[in-house]
C-alpha cells in the first residue's frame, strides 16, 4: 500500500520492501529504511506526542537527534518495553509496536490538557512559591500529585532479557561524525596508514547531504559520493566504520565513548546479538565533524504538530520520499528554508508563502524560488500559528507591526539559522568563544589533542568545509604517527551554504507579551518564561535553565539554549557572552544505563570467588554467606535442621570429636629474604626475631594511628620465610599497605611478598580427634605433642600431596590448618572427611566457627574492632612487643585521645536470663531509666548461643569496661530492657587445657 | 579514565591498572615514636592538596605493581611527568620555564 | 639462599587426584575459540639485577629485562611483570621452584601452579575478545607476539601473554577463573559482530 | 519580601507574572562587612539568613566566586537522613533533619523536602551488623530508624530486586521514614531570598583572591577580584575548595578534594518510591519530582579541583543499580555531572573556630553536607556570632586530628572479615 503523502520519485528507499508497524494500536505500513517519523508522516499522522507540563498536542520539530518532541514507547514484548525513544532516530522494521506518552485516556484527548487552560498559574518555578499551607499537604497531596503528572514514558517492569556488549578500541584518529567533513576528514587519515575510527549515529553516513540536494563532489550527488567514499573507507583494513554510533561522551586524555546501537533496527535479532555495544576509544588524534543543528523560530503556538524545521522537512522529502504536507508555509530568518521549499515545491507540494524575517534579503535561493512562482514576503513575520492536534494556519504582520492575514497551511517549515555542534567539544573541555558577527559560539581555545572541522567549526558552505576537513586529517595523521600518503582531496563541484540568522523570540513573542511562542517545547519553556526569570533576580544563565527547567529535557537544549540564552541576554541589556553559556555534559544523547554496565550485570556483575572445596559443600546442602568475593559456607543443615539446630550440632560435635572447617580464603602471604623478620617487626606490633622456624605466633597489624587493621597467624617456615595468614576481607589491602612500606619507607630490606591465598586449599582440622582424623594421610611428620606442639608448622606430605600442616587452633580445641595446593583440596578434603566420619566429626561453616572463637574470646577484626579499637583496648597489649622502638602504628597508639581513660574496651557479657540472646549491633547503657536521648557506653559485638555453655554468650565494647568485671548493665531493647553482667571473654576452658586435650 | 605514564614499565596504560596512593614526599620520620602530637598530626593528616600543581603517589597495582611518583595539574588532571619512587623531587618542571 | 618451601613435585605413589578449576571447559564463536589450559608448573621469581644472570642460568630461559616482554625456552616463559618481578611457567613438567633452589644468588621464589590458572583466546578474533574487558592497546604493534603484562579484564587482574599473533594466554587467579572465563566467553560471541 | 503563595500566584497569573520581585538583589560590595562568609553555597547562606534572624547580625556579605548555589549544592543528589551512628553526628544531622521539617514554611519557600523514606539495604551479615547497630543507637538517641526484612523492603520499594539468586542478595534494611530529599536549587535560592530580605549581601561573580589579617594576627579582611573587603570575622564555605581558601590566612587543613559525579536518566512515571542507598554494592538512587532517576556515584580516585570524572566511575555506578533494579537497563542517562568534595580522614565534616582570631571555618563534608544545610549554617552562625561553637557542634574541631578524637563514621561501618 502506498502510503498518502509518500512522494513517488523522490528519496532513496526502495518501495517494494514494505514494513507493517502499529502505534496506538493503529496500523500501518512504512518502507525499510524508513524511521517511525518518516513512517508516520507518510501516513499523514503529525500529532505523536503530549508535552511535559501543559500536555500540549505535539508533532515533529525534527529528523534526528535534537528532537524534543517526538517520544514514544516502543513494545518489542512484555520485557522490551523502551521508554522515551525518539521516533525520529527509532528505525523501521516489520512488526514495530509504538505508543505515545504522557497522555490519558488518548493521545487526541489528553486530559492533562487542563493543564494548559490553567497554564498562567504554572509559570516558571511556580512550584516554589507555594503547596506550602497546610504544612502536611506536600507530602500527602501536593507531592504525589507532582510525580504522577511529572514523567513521561513508562519503565519496564520486567527484567531486560537482551544482552549489551563492551569493547575497548585504541587509534590514531577517531573521526566524530560521517557528513562530508567528517568522511574527507577519514579519507585523509585513512591514507597514512594510521588506524582510524568514523563513527556516526545515523543509519546511512552523509550527514547534512542527507537533505542538501544540491551539493556535488567528484561529479555525483554529494549523498551518493559519501556512499563511495564509505564503500572505501569499509575496504581498509586500517580503518574501522561505525554506524547507528553515537559519540556520547568525550573523556580525559583523548577518552571517547561511544555507543554502538546494533539490533534496535531489527526485526528479530536473534540471541546472539548485543542489543547496543559501548565504545570506549582511547585515540591520539580526534577530528570532531558534528556538524550544526538547526533553529526553530521563536512565536506563539509554534509547536503546533506540523511546525518543525526546515530542514527535518527536506530529510523527510529526500531521503525518505515524504511530504511533510501538501501546503505548507515557510517561516524563516536565514536562506536555508529556501531550499526546502523550492525542493518541495519541486516535489508537487504547494508552498503557500515564504515569510522572512530579513528586510532585503538576496541570492540564488532566492532567485530561484521567485522563478518557482513561490509568494515571498520579506520583512515580515508569522505571529501565530493556528490549529491545536495540527496547525491549520499561520497569520503573517509585518514585522514591526500592522495589519495581519492568515494564510491556511497544513505544515510551517522554519529556519532560524543553525548552531554549531560544540557539545563534544566543550565536553573536552575545550573554551568556547562567542562570534559577535556570526553571533554563534565556536570553538575557542583547545584542552586536548582534538580538531573540529565543519559546521561545528563555524565553518560555513560545502567546498570550504571539506578543504578543512581534508587538511585537519592528513595533520592529525601526521601528529600521530601517520606516513604522507597520496593525496585525493575531494572535489566539491557544487554546494549549498548558509548562515546567520536570528536568536531568540522573534517579533511578537517579544518583551511585553504574554503569548506562548515556545523555546523548549518538551519542558514547556516559553520566551515570556525566561523573562520572569530574569525579573525575579535570576542572572546568570545557570540560574535561567535551573529556574525555568529551559533544556534540561530529553534533548538537552539542542534546539533552545541559544535562544534562552538570547532572550535572558536581551532582558539583562547585557551581550551575550557576558550572561554565559550553560556547560555541555555527557552524554551528547542519552544512553541506556545497559550500554554504560556492558558486560557486567547478573553473574559478570562482580567476581563470584569459590574454593576448591566449594562443590562438596554445595553436594552436602551448605548454605553460603557472601564474605567480600567469595561465597563460604555457612552452616550444614541436615534434614530438617534449621540454621539454629545445625549450628548447635556443629558447635558440639566440634569439641567433643572434632570438626573441618575450609579457611581457604583467609588471606596468605609469603614473606621471603634475609630482612623478612626485620620487615615483620615493622609491620606487626609483635616481635618476630626470635620466633623460631617451624613456630607460629599470632600477629596483630596496625595502621599508623595506631587502630587495629588486621590479624592472623604467622609461620616461620625458613629464617628467611613466613608464611603469613591475613582476615578474608582483609587480604588485598593488607598485601598492598606491606608493599606500600616495603616499597616507599623500607626499600633497603631485602624482602619480597608474594600473594599465596590460592595456592593453599585451608582445612581447618579441630577438635579432641583433630590429630586421629589427620595422622593416618600425613607422611614424614612427627605427630606427636613434642614433635609438633601447638602454634607450630610442619612441612610433609598429606595423602601424597605436599602440606603446610599447622597446628594451630581458632576454637581452643587442639587443632590443624592442613593447606595442601588448591588443585589437591578437595580430594584432601574428601580423605579427610573419610577420615573424620570413622569418629563421628562434622563439617562446619562460617556460624559455627564464629560461636566456637567467641566462646574462646578470640576476637574477629572487623567484627569486634571497627578501626576504632586499638590493641589495648582489645585486650590484646601482650601481643605489642614492649621493648620494640618502632612499629607501623607505634606513635598513633600514644596520641592523647588513644591514652586516654574511659576508652572502649572489649569484655565478656552474660545475660542475667541465660536464654536471652542479645542482638548484635545492641547498645548498653548504665542507666536504663534515663529519658531519651540517652548516654550509650558501648555496643554488643559479637553475641550467640552456645550449646557447649548452654546458655547465651557476648563480647561487647564498653566504656571502662575492664573496669567493670561484675556490674550490672543494661541493654535496653524496644520490647524490655536486658540486664547483662560484665565478665572476662572466655566462655570456655579459661585455662586453655583444651588445646591439648 | 586518565592514562598514566608508568616509569617502570616506560608507556602510558590506562588508570584502571593504577590505584592513587594520597600525596607524594611526606616521608615516615626515621625516629617515629619520639615525633610530637602536632608533628604527627603533620605527617598524617595535614594535606597540601594544591588546586594546580600536585607531587603525588600512584602504584601499578594491576601492571608491574611499583609505586612510583607523579606531578599532576588537579585543575586540568593532565600529568606533567611521573618518576620512580625514591626520586627526589623534581627541582624544575617541563615547561615550567614557559 | 631462600630454600624452595613447597615442593609440588609429584608423589610417588597413593597421590590423591589433581581437580583442576574449570578442566576441560571450552567454548567456540566465530572467528575465537576459549579454553581452559591444562595445569602448569609456575613461579613468582623475585630478584635484583645482580642476581638477573644466575637465575637465568639456573631456569635455562633469560630472563626479560624488557617491560611487557617474555621470553621462552623449552617449554619454560619467562614472563617479565615487574623490575624485579617474573613469572615462570613451565609447561613441559618440569619444576622451575627446584632449580631455583639451586641458586645462592639473592631471590626469592614462591610455587603458584596452583594459585594461578591459564585460559587460551584464539583465533582471528582473539584479540578484540580480551578487548572487551581489557583496557590496553591490543595491537600488533603495541603488543606483540611474546608481549606480557599484568593487566585487567573486567573487574579481574589477569596476566596476559600474546603466544601468537592471533592467540594469548590468559592467566588469572583460580578463584576467579569462572568470572574470566565467562565474560570471555560472553565477549567471544559479539567479537566476530 | 512579599510573601509567596498561591494567591499572589493567582494575582500574577493575570498580569503576565510581571509583578514578582527580585528574590535577591546583586549589589555592588560595601568597603566593610561585619561578617564575611566566603562561599554562596547552601551552608554559606544558611549561615548568613541564621545569622540574620537569630543573631540579629544583617551587615553581612556572602562573597562568591560563580552563581549562587553553583557548587555542591546544585550539584548533589539531594539525600536528606539523619541515621548515623555516633552521637556528635547523630546530634548534627537530626538538628538539621529537625530544620528541613518546616523549612518552606519558615523560609516562605517551597524547598519540597520529602520525607519519602531513605532505605539502606543490606546485603551480608556484616551490613545487618552494621546496620543494627546503627539502629539500636538511633532508637536511644531518638532518631528513627527501623529494619525491614527483604520483603518489607520490596513492599517499601516495589522494584527493588530481592531474588536470592541475585549476586548479593538483600537481606534486610534500615529504614529512616523522615528522610527523603529536597528540592536542591531552591535551598539555596530560599535561604538567599531570606538572607537578601533581611540585608545580607549577595556578591556574586566575587572570587576570593587573599585572606588579611591584622598585625595581630588577627583577620582584617579579604582580597577580591572585586577589590579589598573588610571585615573582623570571615567564615570559609566554601566546599571543595577549603583547602585553597585557608591556605590563604596560613592554615592548612586536613582536606583532600575529590571529583565526585552524580546522574539523571529521562524522565518516567513515578516507579522508585524512596530513596535506596547500598554501600555493599555501592549505589543510591532516588526519583525527582519531575520523574528522572536520581543516582549518585562514587568519587574518583585522586585529588582533582576539575569537576569532572572518569566514565569507569559512572559504569561502576551503573552496574550496581542494574543489579538492584534489573528492569533499569532499558532507561536512559540522560546527564551527568561532577562536583568536587572536600574529605576529611575520619570522613566527618570541620566546623570550628581555626588558630586565626576572626576566622572560621565550616568543611570537609566529604559526599553528605547536603542533608545538613540547614543545621550546619544554623550552629554556624552560633559559631561566628558567639565566637564558640554551639553544643552540637563542638565535637567537630581541627584538634580532633592532633587528639586522635576522631568521630570516624566509615571506620565504624567497618571492614568484611
Amino acid at each position: 500500500m502506498n502510503a498518502m503523502f509518500r512522494i513517488s520519485g523522490a528519496g532513496r528507499l526502495s518501495q517494494a520492501k514494505t514494513a507493517s508497524f502499529s502505534f496506538d494500536d493503529k496500523s500501518y505500513t512504512g518502507i525499510e529504511g524508513d524511521t517511525l517519523a518518516s513512517a508516520l508522516l507518510a501516513n499523514g499522522v503529525h500529532l505523536v506526542g503530549r508535552s511535559f507540563k501543559y500536555h500540549r498536542p505535539r508533532g515533529f520539530l525534527s529528523a534526528g537527534a535534537e528532537e524534543p518532541n517526538a517520544l514514544v514507547q516502543i513494545v518489542r514484548d512484555d520485557a522490551r518495553k523502551t521508554p522515551n525513544v525518539r521516533a525520529t532516530v527509532q528505525e523501521l522494521y516489520d512488526g514495530l509496536t509504538a505508543n505515545s506518552q504522557n497522555r490519558w485516556p488518548s493521545l487526541a484527548f489528553d486530559v492533562g490538557a487542563v493543564n494548559d487552560l490553567a497554564s498562567p498559574m504554572f509559570s516558571a518555578g511556580f512550584y516554589y512559591k507555594t503547596f506550602m499551607w497546610p504544612k502536611w499537604a506536600w507530602k500527602d497531596l501536593y507531592e504525589p500529585k507532582i510525580r504522577a503528572a511529572a514523567g513521561l514514558g513508562v519503565s519496564p517492569e520486567k527484567p531486560d532479557p537482551d544482552h549489551y556488549a563492551a569493547r575497548y578500541a585504541h587509534c590514531e584518529v577517531l573521526v566524530l561524525g560521517g557528513g562530508a567533513a567528517g568522511i574527507a576528514a577519514a579519507l585523509a587519515a585513512a591514507e597514512t596508514g594510521v588506524r582510524v575510527i568514523l563513527a556516526d549515529e545515523q543509519a546511512e553516513f552523509g550527514g547534512s547531504l542527507r537533505f542538501e540536494s544540491g551539493a556535488r563532489i567528484d561529479g555525483q550527488q554529494g549523498y551518493a559520493w559519501a556512499q563511495g567514499a564509505i564503500a572505501k573507507l569499509k575496504a581498509m583494513d586500517n580503518v574501522r566504520v561505525l554506524s547507528r554510533t553515537t559519540a556520547f561522551g568525550y573523556y580525559a586524555q583523548n577518552f571517547v565513548g561511544l555507543v554502538e546501537r546494533v539490533s534496535d533496527h531489527l526485526k528479530s535479532p536473534g540471541r546472539d546479538l548485543a542489543r547496543e555495544r559501548l565504545w570506549q576509544v582511547r585515540a591520539n588524534r580526534v577530528v570532531i565533524a558534528t556538524g550544526a543543528i538547526e533553529r526553530h523560530m521563536v512565536f506563539a503556538n509554534n509547536d503546533r504538530p506540523g511546525v518543525m524545521l526546515a530542514s527535518a522537512a527536506r530529510t523527510y522529502l529526500n531521503h525518505y520520499g515524504v511530504a511533510v504536507g501538501r501546503n505548507v508555509g515557510v517561516y524563516t530568518a536565514n536562506d536555508s528554508a529556501y531550499a526546502a521549499a523550492i525542493d518541495l515545491k519541486k516535489a508537487g507540494v504547494n508552498i503557500a508563502a515564504i515569510v522572512d524575517l530579513r528586510d532585503n534579503p538576496s541570492g540564488p535561493v532566492i532567485d530561484e524560488a521567485r522563478a518557482l512562482g513561490i509568494e515571498i514576503n520579506f520583512g515580515r513575520a508569522v505571529v501565530s500559528a493556528g490549529g491545536k492536534l495540527r496547525v491549520s494556519s499561520m497569520t503573517v504582520q509585518p514585522k514591526n507591526g500592522g495589519g495581519g492575514r492568515t494564510i491556511p497551511v497544513d505544515a510551517i517549515l522554519m529556519s532560524a539559522g543553525w548552531t554549531p555542534s560544540v557539545h563534544l567539544f566543550s565536553q573536552s573541555r575545550g573554551k568556547v568563544a562567542f562570534n559577535d558577527e556570526t553571533r554563534r559560539f565556536v570553538p575557542g581555545t583547545y584542552a586536548q589533542d582534538c580538531i573540529s572541522v565543519g559546521a561545528c567549526n563555524g565553518t560555513d558552505g560545502l567546498d570550504a568545509t571539506v578543504d578543512e576537513a581534508y587538511a585537519a586529517g592528513a595533520k592529525a595523521a601526521k601528529e600521530a604517527g601517520g606516513k604522507a600518503g597520496k593525496s585525493a582531496k575531494p572535489k566539491v563541484d557544487a554546494g549549498e551554504s548558509w548562515s546567520r540568522g536570528m536568536l531568540g523570540a522573534a517579533p511578537g513573542a517579544g518583551p511585553g507579551t504574554t503569548v506562548k511562542a515556545f523555546v523548549d517545547f518538551q519542558n514547556d519553556v516559553t520566551a515570556k518564561d525566561i523573562r520572569q526569570a530574569v525579573h525575579e533576580g535570576m542572572h546568570s544563565i545557570e540560574h535561567v535553565k535551573r529556574f525555568t527547567t529551559n533544556g534540561m529535557a530529553t534533548d538537552q537544549g539542542k534546539t533552545s539554549n541559544m535562544h534562552g540564552l538570547a532572550i535572558a541576554a536581551e532582558e539583562l541589556g547585557k551581550p551575550i557572552p557576558q550572561v554565559g553559556l550553560t556547560t555541555f555534559r555527557a552524554p551528547y544523547t542519552p544512553v541506556t544505563f545497559g550500554s554504560i554496565v556492558g558486560h557486567a550485570r547478573g553473574a559478570l556483575f562482580d567476581p563470584t570467588r569459590r574454593t576448591a572445596t566449594h562443590g562438596w559443600a554445595a553436594r552436602q546442602g551448605a548454605v553460603f554467606e557472601d564474605v567480600g568475593h567469595w561465597k563460604r559456607a555457612w552452616y550444614f543443615p541436615k534434614a530438617g535442621e534449621d540454621m539454629h539446630a545445625a549450628v548447635n550440632r556443629e558447635c558440639v560435635t566440634v569439641r567433643k570429636v572434632g570438626g573441618l572447617f575450609d579457611a581457604s580464603t583467609l588471606g596468605k602471604i609469603e614473606v621471603v629474604g634475609p630482612d623478612a623478620a626485620k620487615f615483620m617487626e615493622l609491620l606487626y606490633t609483635n616481635p618476630w626475631e626470635k620466633l623460631e622456624t617451624g613456630r607460629c605466633r599470632y600477629g596483630i597489624m596496625l595502621r599508623e594511628d595506631g587502630f587495629i587493621y588486621d590479624d592472623g597467624v604467622v609461620g616461620r617456615l625458613a629464617p628467611d620465610r613466613f608464611h603469613v595468614t591475613t582476615t578474608t576481607g582483609g587480604a588485598p589491602r593488607v598485601m598492598n599497605h606491606m608493599e606500600d612500606y616495603l616499597q616507599t619507607e623500607f626499600p633497603h630490606l631485602n624482602v619480597w611478598l608474594t600473594s599465596i591465598t590460592e595456592q593453599w586449599a585451608v582445612i581447618a582440622v579441630q577438635g579432641p580427634k583433630s590429630r586421629d582424623i589427620i595422622a593416618p594421610l600425613v607422611e614424614g611428620i612427627d605427630m606427636s605433642d613434642e614433635g609438633m606442639p601447638h602454634m607450630s608448622v610442619r612441612e610433609g606430605k598429606i595423602c601424597g600431596v605436599p602440606t603446610r600442616l599447622f597446628r594451630m587452633s581458632f576454637t581452643g580445641e587442639r587443632g590443624f590448618e592442613v593447606n595442601v595446593p588448591a588443585d589437591y583440596g578437595e580430594a584432601v578434603w574428601e580423605a579427610l572427611w573419610a577420615e573424620g566420619q570413622k569418629h563421628g566429626a562434622t563439617a562446619y561453616g562460617t556460624e559455627t566457627m564464629h560461636v566456637l572463637r567467641a566462646e574462646k574470646g578470640y576476637i574477629i577484626v572487623g567484627q569486634d574492632t571497627d578501626g576504632t579499637v586499638t590493641p589495648n583496648d582489645a585486650g590484646l597489649d601482650w601481643a605489642v612487643g614492649k621493648k620494640k622502638t618502632d612499629f607501623v602504628g607505634i606513635r598513633g597508639l600514644t596520641r592523647p585521645d588513644l591514652v586516654a581513660k574511659g576508652r572502649k574496651q572489649l569484655v565478656g557479657l552474660k545475660t542475667k536470663d541465660p536464654k536471652v540472646v542479645l542482638e548484635e549491633g545492641a547498645q548498653i547503657v548504665a542507666d536504663p531509666k534515663q529519658p531519651i536521648p540517652m548516654k550509650m557506653i558501648g555496643h554488643v559485638t559479637s553475641s550467640y548461643w552456645s550449646e557447649n555453655c548452654g546458655r547465651s554468650i557476648a563480647l561487647a565494647l564498653v566504656a571502662g569496661g575492664r573496669d567493670r568485671m561484675g556490674q550490672t548493665l543494661y541493654v535496653p531493647m524496644p520490647n524490655g530492657t536486658i540486664e547483662v553482667e560484665v565478665t572476662g571473654m572466655v566462655f570456655v576452658d579459661e585455662k586453655g587445657e583444651r588445646l591439648n586435650g | 579514565m586518565l592514562l598514566i605514564r608508568c616509569p617502570y614499565c616506560e608507556e602510558e596504560r590506562p588508570e584502571l591498572e593504577f590505584r592513587n596512593a594520597g600525596e607524594a614526599h611526606i616521608a615516615r620520620p626515621t625516629n617515629i615514636a619520639a615525633e610530637s602530637d602536632d608533628d604527627f598530626e603533620k605527617f598524617f593528616f595535614i594535606r597540601a592538596n594544591p588546586k594546580g600543581v600536585i607531587y603525588e603517589r600512584w602504584r601499578h597495582i594491576h601492571g608491574c605493581a611499583r609505586f612510583f611518583n607523579a606531578v599532576r595539574d588537579t585543575v586540568t588532571d593532565k600529568f606533567v611527568m611521573t618518576y620512580k619512587a625514591g626520586e627526589p623531587k623534581p627541582a624544575k618542571l617541563p615547561g615550567a620555564a614557559k | 639462599m631462600a630454600k624452595a618451601a613447597a615442593k609440588t613435585k609429584a608423589a610417588a605413589s597413593a597421590s590423591v587426584e589433581r581437580r583442576p578449576a574449570l578442566a576441560g571447559r571450552t567454548l567456540s564463536a566465530p572467528g575465537v575459540k576459549v579454553e581452559m589450559l591444562p595445569p602448569a608448573e609456575r613461579i613468582s621469581l623475585r630478584a635484583p639485577q645482580a642476581s638477573i644472570a644466575a637465575l637465568s642460568k639456573a631456569l635455562g630461559v633469560t630472563l626479560p629485562v624488557k617491560p611487557k616482554t617474555s621470553a621462552m625456552n623449552d617449554g619454560r616463559t619467562a614472563l617479565w611483570l615487574g623490575p624485579d618481578e617474573w613469572m615462570i611457567i613451565d609447561e613441559a613438567g618440569n619444576d622451575p621452584l627446584a632449580d631455583c633452589a639451586k641458586v645462592t644468588a639473592l631471590h626469592s621464589a614462591v610455587g603458584i601452579s596452583h594459585r594461578n590458572v591459564g585460559i587460551s583466546v584464539a583465533g582471528p578474533a582473539a584479540a578484540v575478545t580480551v578487548n572487551s574487558g581489557c583496557p590496553q592497546d591490543l595491537s600488533l604493534e603495541a603488543f606483540p607476539a611474546g608481549a606480557a603484562s599484568r593487566t585487567i579484564l573486567g573487574k579481574s587482574e589477569i596476566v596476559l601473554l600474546r603466544t601468537a599473533a592471533d592467540a594469548f594466554r590468559v592467566e588469572c587467579w583460580r578463584s576467579f577463573s569462572d568470572y574470566v572465563f565467562t565474560l570471555l566467553s560472553e565477549a567471544a560471541s559479539d567479537a566476530a559482530n | 519580601m512579599k510573601k509567596y503563595s498561591v494567591f499572589a500566584i493567582a494575582r500574577e497569573a493575570m498580569r503576565g507574572h510581571k509583578g514578582w520581585e527580585e528574590q535577591w538583589t546583586s549589589p555592588e560590595p560595601k568597603k566593610e562587612y561585619d561578617v564575611i562568609i566566603v562561599g554562596a553555597g547552601g551552608h554559606g547562606l544558611a549561615t548568613a539568613y541564621y545569622l540574620a534572624s537569630e543573631h540579629g547580625i544583617t551587615n553581612i556579605a556572602v562573597l562568591e566566586k560563580g552563581w549562587l548555589g553553583g557548587g555542591n549544592t546544585g550539584r548533589n543528589t539531594t539525600i536528606i537522613r539523619s541515621n548515623y551512628l555516633y552521637d556528635e553526628s547523630a546530634g548534627i544531622y537530626d538538628h538539621a533533619l529537625k530544620l528541613w521539617d518546616g523549612l518552606s514554611q519558615e523560609l516562605n519557600y517551597n524547598v519540597m523536602y520529602s520525607a519519602r523514606g531513605v532505605m539502606m539495604l543490606a546485603h551480608n551479615v556484616h551490613d545487618v551488623q552494621v546496620f543494627k547497630r546503627h539502629i539500636h543507637a538511633n532508637r536511644l538517641n531518638g532518631i528513627d530508624n527501623e529494619w525491614l526484612t527483604p520483603e518489607q523492603a520490596k513492599e517499601f520499594c516495589p522494584p527493588l530486586n530481592i531474588s536470592k539468586e541475585a549476586r548479593y542478595p538483600v537481606m534486610g534494611a534500615a529504614l529512616q521514614r523522615r528522610g527523603g530529599t529536597a528540592r536542591h536549587d531552591a535551598v539555596a535560592w530560599g535561604y538567599a531570598r531570606g538572607a537578601s530580605a533581611r540585608g545580607v549581601h549577595i556578591i556574586q561573580n566575587c572570587e576570593v583572591t587573599g585572606i588579611k589579617r591584622a598585625a595581630n594576627g588577627a583577620v582584617s579582611g579579604v582580597e577580591t577580584t572585586r577589590g579589598f573587603i573588610g571585615a573582623k570575622k570571615v567564615g570559609v564555605v566554601a566546599a571543595g575548595h577549603s583547602s585553597v581558601i585557608m591556605n590563604m590566612a596560613g592554615v592548612r587543613m586536613p582536606l583532600e578534594s575529590y571529583p565526585l559525579q552524580a546522574l539523571v536518566s529521562e524522565p518516567i512515571k513515578p516507579v522508585v518510591p524512596c530513596v535506596v542507598m547500598s554501600n555493599t554494592v555501592h549505589a543510591y538512587i532516588s526519583q525527582s519530582d519531575k520523574g528522572e532517576l536520581v543516582i549518585g556515584a562514587g568519587t574518583d580516585q585522586y585529588v582533582s579541583y576539575s569537576q569532572t570524572g572518569g566514565l569507569h566511575i559512572l559504569q561502576h555506578t551503573l552496574d550496581a543499580i542494574c543489579e538492584m533494579f534489573p528492569i533499569f537497563t532499558r532507561m536512559k542517562m540522560l546527564r551527568s555531572w561532577g562536583g568536587i568534595v572536600d574529605v576529611t580522614p575520619d570522613r566527618s565534616p570541620i566546623l570550628a573556630k581555626t588558630p586565626v582570631k576572626g576566622l572560621y571555618v565550616n568543611c570537609g563534608w566529604g559526599t553528605g553536607g547536603f542533608k545538613a544545610t540547614p543545621g550546619s549554617g544554623n550552629v554556624f552562625a552560633h559559631t561566628i556570632a558567639k565566637d564558640e561553637p554551639h553544643p552540637i557542634n563542638a565535637p567537630f574541631t581541627l584538634e580532633r586530628f592532633r587528639t586522635g578524637r576522631l568521630i570516624d563514621e566509615a571506620a565504624a561501618a567497618a571492614v568484611a572479615h
